[in-house]
């Protein structure tokens, strides 16, 4: 079965190497992927910060879109867009005045049949099964398993993993040869949607989050979401300058950790596009 | 031409709806004088075969009530009611027995107004009804005997 | 032939004010069978009550309908009245002429007609009444505990101190419950195992309590002064008998690190133990979940140093059968984990306890011998966080009642470790300070006052651990919200109390309800506050609801009454309006045809299967039997029966369609 | 929820509230748990319990201080709250709808300037390309906000990264999501 791909704009712009270590790890396993064709933005924090029913028409026609083209499962690397998608999903399925709305109104042929998993489901399904005996080179490190708002919450509707201290990053790491460590800001946010317009915030709350993991000696931070990544990468300077201390842990997405355990060219990956230097 | 009184007949429980309607009386609540009280130890108690006898005998509407879910006096009288209910009513639909006529309900030994306001509405409706004729025609008509041969 | 007497009242001029009371006799003497019909100003006064009397006297009525007010207010003075002129007084009926009819309609013709039309019915009913006789069962004078905890314990002293039998039964090896595991006690501060032990001793060598440690209730039959319960024996694996309780055994046990129920989990017990060392009685089990002899099959060490060779690996369970009047339920409370909370760590930070393990930490007995120890490194804490309504009041975890007892024995932890720990802060967060009892307001004043405790009015959102510390985050709504972070070294969660294990299984058992929270349900919760809807079934302590101890203790005291009162009597007596199988002459023997749908139908398991067997021994036939003493006459058999042979005494057949037809023939 | 008995008796803005959200502000009772947890609340000039606060009192003045909060817009609806709330309130979808409802009614908080215009270069960005394109995202909010220096160094260090794409990625049907944002704005004042 082809699983279909809906990258979303990070992974196009600023978050490619997410992208390219995506698929390169699905090369890896021959899993088929298929980007939806003529996507668009799910439209993030600002639309339904702003406007309710952009924030559901936008994800809709991404989901109708994908329908259209036969595909009954996607995969949403970004964990903000998975979150838009499915609550998407969930509120229209709830709500039929709400599906006639939003579906009718913008001429979309929506039943809502496609299935929606986000990275961690995705690899959990179709790449850790047939790990055995391909990890060459073990991820052997202690790494924090950072996890962000929008894989986990909000519970009811995206019925992934436990709300608090969740476990399914530190199982799939483990597999890859690392010691994920026990600690406290794996669900705290790290500002998300403020990093243009409130840097200071985001230094302040994505510091914290990095300062627990070096006190607690991880030698890396994984992750599974663009806007975690960016923030606690790209804005380094800014958490440097809140912690008053040069703090030189990378981060990774999930997917380049297990990349580079299965053997894959760092290039391949993209570990050259990030901000802090990725010396594991 | 003088307006239609309709005969009523309620169905009541001992503990919750005649108590009820005794609050109603203490309130000094007035309401239609066209319904007759017929008391039970419990609605579970109620035969339905008696609400057919009424309606064959001349009732033009019937009430039945009892106390809320989960005030049964005997913690599930009203619940095996209700239930019996749900069956009589499709079976009385099956025969043509006019259901619009029987009024289910729960008043508690709190609710007088409540039980005024019941039996107003159900005259009021069955007045609009007007009296229930057809009863004899459909009892004297059964349904023919389904073959399962 | 009936002869009826008929009895309308004018209330004074309740009814008269708008039903012409002498017109309604009128009509009613024209009836079939009336032999005498008279209205009269007050019906229940003394002279209203004579003319009824002298009437029955008179005419030799065998039949009487007063149309008064509501059969709920005076049917018994009537019945009463006709029972006095020698008329059985079930032969009386009451039409209800002023709460269903003169207090609710205008005066006028329709409400005279409804008058008349309400005698006419209970005429026409009264003719089939027949005479009826209050029903008597006998009470087996002795009651059953279920519980050993303060209110158990409590209940049976009471009980026996009433002069009558008590067997008490508990599932632990000892008696004592909650409360031997406290350390002091609110508002007082005594010791809670020095008020205790007492009564504890007391219940064992109480002449009249029967003492079933280690025991539990396998079922239960019968009703109200004739109960029949199984009881099993749990072994211990020990001839109590020749056992003297020196503790030999227990010292030379190989199997020492299991964690201990009676130290929640705070210190270890051998696999053959005492849970404390006041237990009662201060004889050990051996726990054959860890006990290396059953789980290997070799150690047997135990066997080899008892002194008087008390130890039985072979003994089984034993089941006890015991017929008792009356049972009160004291089976108690039991409180979540800390594991329940997972944003305070799910259950993985050690130095996050529950407010029954710093009991254990603060009790001179406990495994730190009363210091303030830290479960981690046993340093004692310098900064420690109490937790107010953890898992209380929070529907989102599914438990949105208040349990009561916390808010007061979270005051009493923070001043007793202000007492022991001088140096330390306290701090407790709490949405609403629930004092409410006497000396208790006082007592929360005087742990903020007094003793410095620090009182934060809001919820914790998280707690983690870092470098060795406990960081706290919460708000203080009494500032803003403004978020407030405590490193402490030690935090106390107010559980939420909660119902024992296996209260439902239970519940089924005895036949007794219980609340969606799975406590039992009380019958009324202002007037009846310890029966249940199951007579001879009484409730004691926080088996209910969460209790606080002189709670538990006056509930206990309460059931204790009733169970005494009960036991005043040597015969309960009955109203006959129950349920009966009609029987017939042979062959038929009853209309009954065994189909037993009565049986599921009955909610209180009142109807039983009748064998009739002919002179040889032989099955003739099975038959529905009500048992009278268990009916409630709720009636629902009735309706469910397809042969209508089950009938209620006062409402049957033959009365209800005589009512409907009465009614109609000319309404 | 027009259907709700009690819909009847609340009335302004937390009625509006209930109805567009669901959120019945009454459930709250002030444990200050979402303000302990929320991860942006010493930056709000009301924490989200005092918000909850001031929409219980019916207060018109209060409610005005409501929807000119910076609260609502430094919030991240990161959903800390909802997930730990004991009375399960959606706190973030509450949020949401204040927002939208401050922007209407043009009561957004001037320290907010940034965060809404930030959203709104998003959204224009989006709207023209469908999808957004993170150059143009940059200049248009910097042209908003006269924030011309900040960020100066981040997108060169981007560019040589290949994080940025120096011409926008358009989709085909540009005109179907344009018509998306042209519905959506008549009933809002996006």
């Amino acid at each position: 079965m082809t699983l279909g791909f809906y990258p979303g704009c990070s992974l196009k712009g600023s978050s490619r190497e997410y992208a390219e270590s995506v698929l390169a790890v699905a090369k890896a396993f021959d899993v088929e992927i298929e980007e939806i064709t003529d996507w668009n933005c799910c439209g993030a924090t600002a639309a339904h910060n702003l406007n309710k029913e952009l924030s559901l028409a936008l994800p809709a026609r991404i989901l109708s879109l994908a329908e259209k083209q036969g595909l009954k499962e996607i995969v949403v690397p970004c964990a903000a867009c998975y979150s838009r998608l499915t609550v998407t999903k969930h509120e229209l399925s709830k709500d039929p005045l709400l599906k006639a709305t939003v579906i009718e109104a913008n001429g979309l042929d929506y039943s809502g049949s496609v299935s929606i998993l986000n990275i961690i489901q995705m690899l959990d399904k179709y790449i850790t099964p047939n790990l055995g005996g391909r990890v060459v080179k073990p991820f052997d490190h202690k790494v924090a398993c950072y996890y962000g708002c929008l894989l986990v919450r909000p519970h009811e509707i995206l019925k992934f993993d436990r709300e608090e201290d969740p476990q399914s990053m530190d199982i799939l790491m483990l597999k890859t040869g690392a010691t994920p460590i026990d600690w406290a800001y794996k669900t705290e946010c790290c500002g998300a949607g403020l990093s243009v317009s409130r840097t200071s915030s985001v230094g302040r709350l994505s510091g914290k989050i990095i300062e627990d993991a070096k006190d607690r000696g991880a030698e890396a931070v994984i992750v599974a979401c663009p806007m975690c990544h960016s923030n606690l990468d790209m804005r380094r300077d800014a958490i440097n300058t809140f912690l008053g201390e040069k703090v030189d842990i990378p981060v990774l997405y999930i997917t380049q950790a297990l990349g580079l355990a299965l053997g894959i060219d760092r290039k391949k990956l993209g570990l050259q596009r990030h901000f802090v230097k990725v010396t594991v | 031409m003088a307006e239609f009184e309709p005969k009523i007949v309620a169905f009541v429980c001992n503990w919750c709806t005649y108590a009820g309607a005794d609050l109603t009386g203490t309130s000094r609540i007035k309401y239609a004088s066209n319904v007759r009280i017929l008391r039970f130890p419990c609605t579970g108690r109620i035969d339905y075969m008696l609400l057919l006898k009424a309606f064959d005998e001349g009732a033009d509407g019937i009430i039945v009530s009892g106390c809320h879910p989960n005030d049964c006096h005997y913690t599930s009288g009203n619940f095996h009611a209700r239930r019996r209910w749900i069956m009589f009513r499709s079976l009385c639909d099956f025969t043509g027995i006019d259901t619009r006529r029987i009024k289910f309900s729960w008043v508690s030994a709190a609710e007088g107004a409540k039980w005024a306001d019941i039996v107003n509405t159900t005259v009021a409706s069955i007045r609009e009804l007007g009296p229930y004729t057809e009863y004899k025609i459909v009892a004297n008509n059964p349904v023919k005997e389904v073959s399962h041969g | 032939m009936s002869k009826i007497g008929v009895f309308v009242c004018h209330c004074g001029e309740n009814i008269s004010a708008t039903v012409d009371c002498a017109k309604v006799a009128e009509t009613a003497s024209k009836y079939d069978g009336v032999a005498f019909s008279v209205d009269y100003k007050y019906m229940c006064s003394d002279p209203g009550q004579s003319l009824i009397k002298s009437a029955i006297a008179e005419k030799g009525l065998t039949g009487v309908v007063v149309a008064a007010c509501s059969p709920r207010m005076h049917e018994p003075t009537f019945r009463k009245a006709c029972a006095e002129a020698g008329l059985n007084p079930y032969m009386c009926e009451m039409a209800n002429l002023r709460e269903h009819c003169s207090w609710v309609h205008e005066k006028g013709e329709a409400t005279t007609e409804k008058a008349t039309d309400l005698v006419r019915i209970l005429v026409e009913k009264v003719k089939y009444n027949q005479s009826l006789n209050e029903i008597r069962v006998p009470v087996t004078k002795t009651a059953l505990v279920i519980g050993g905890g303060i209110a158990g314990i409590q209940a049976s002293l009471d009980i026996a101190n009433t002069g009558h039998k008590v067997i008490l039964i508990e599932k632990d090896p000892s008696i004592g419950g909650h409360m031997s595991q406290l350390s002091e006690t609110f508002p007082t501060l005594d010791c809670s195992q020095c008020i205790l032990t007492p009564r504890m001793v007391e219940v064992a060598q109480h002449p009249n309590i029967t003492l079933y440690t280690y025991a539990e209730l396998e079922s239960l039959e019968g009703f109200i002064g004739n109960f029949k319960a199984k009881i099993r024996r749990k072994s211990k694996s020990l001839d109590e008998k020749l056992c003297t309780g020196c503790g030999l055994c227990t010292t030379k046990c190989p199997t020492k690190k299991i964690p201990s129920e009676f130290n929640e989990g705070l210190g270890n017990r051998p696999a053959i133990y005492v849970p404390f060392p006041q237990a009662v009685p201060n004889k050990p089990v051996i726990d054959r979940i860890h006990c290396t002899y059953y789980t290997k099959g070799k150690c047997r060490i135990c066997e080899k140093v008892c002194p008087t060779q008390a130890i039985r690996f072979d003994q089984e369970d034993q089941i006890v059968e015991v017929e008792v009047g009356a049972l009160v339920i004291a089976t108690g409370f039991n409180i979540k984990q800390t594991d329940f909370f997972p944003e305070y760590g799910y259950g993985k930070y050690p130095d996050v306890i529950t407010g029954l393990q710093f009991e254990r930490l603060a009790s001179a007995s406990g495994p730190t011998l009363g210091e303030i120890r830290r479960p981690s490194d046993g340093k004692i804490p310098e900064k420690i966080v109490f937790l107010a309504c953890a898992g209380s009041r929070d529907p989102a975890k599914g438990i949105p009642y208040c349990s009561k007892i916390c808010c007061m024995y979270i005051a009493k932890h923070a001043m007793l470790y202000q007492h022991k720990v001088h140096s330390g802060k306290s701090y407790v967060f709490y949405m609403d300070i629930r004092a409410g009892g006497k000396m208790y307001e006082e007592f929360v004043r005087r742990a903020i006052e007094d003793d410095g405790v620090n009182y934060i009015r809001g919820r914790v959102s998280k707690i983690y651990e870092k470098n060795g510390k406990l960081i706290v985050n919460g708000a203080d709504t009494l500032l803003g919200a403004m978020p407030i972070e405590i490193e402490a070294d030690m935090v106390v969660l107010a559980t939420a109390g909660i119902a024992n294990d296996g209260a439902e299984e239970l519940a089924q058992k005895l036949h007794i309800s219980y609340d969606p929270y799975r406590f039992f349900a009380e019958a009324h919760p202002k007037l009846k506050p310890v029966e249940t809807n199951t007579a001879g079934i009484f409730l004691a302590g926080a088996c209910q609801a969460p209790r606080d101890i002189p709670e538990s203790v006056s509930m206990a005291s309460g059931a204790a009454v009733k169970v005494a009162c009960l036991f005043s009597q040597d015969e309960l007596t009955r109203e006959p309006i129950i349920a009966v199988v009609n029987r017939q002459a042979p062959p038929a023997y009853s209309s009954c045809v065994g189909c037993f749908l009565c049986v599921s139908a009955c909610p209180y398991q009142a109807i039983e299967k009748e064998e009739i067997r002919n002179r040889n021994g032989e099955l003739i036939k099975s038959i529905a039997k009500v048992n009278p003493g268990l009916c409630q006459g709720c009636g629902t058999c009735v309706a469910f029966c397809r042969t209508k042979s089950i009938d209620i005494q006062g409402y049957t057949h033959e009365q209800m369609y005589t009512e409907v037809l009465a009614l109609l023939n000319e309404y | 929820m027009s259907s709700d008995p009690h819909h009847s008796i609340i009335s302004g803005l937390s009625s509006d509230v209930l109805e567009h959200t669901e959120v019945k502000v009454s459930k709250c009772y002030q444990c200050g748990k979402c303000s302990a947890g929320c991860p942006l609340s010493e930056e709000m000039d009301f924490p989200p319990s005092v918000i909850m606060r001031m929409l219980q009192t019916d207060n018109p003045d209060l409610e005005e201080k409501v929807l000119r909060s910076f609260s609502i817009w430094v919030c991240l609806t990161c959903e800390m709250c909802f997930a730990r709330c004991p009375m399960s309130i959606d706190i973030p979808k509450m949020m949401d709808y204040l927002r939208e409802r401050s922007l209407k009614e043009k009561k957004a908080n001037p320290k907010a300037k940034e965060i809404v215009a930030f959203h709104k270069s998003f959204l224009d960005s989006i709207k023209y390309t469908g999808r957004l394109y993170e150059i143009g995202l940059f200049i248009d909010y910097k042209a908003r906000t006269l924030k011309i220096l900040d960020d100066l160094a981040l997108a060169p260090k981007m560019l040589k990264r290949g994080k940025l794409n120096i011409f926008p990625e358009l989709i085909k049907d540009r005109s179907g999501v344009a018509e998306m944002f042209k519905k959506s704005s008549k009933k809002n004042n996006t």
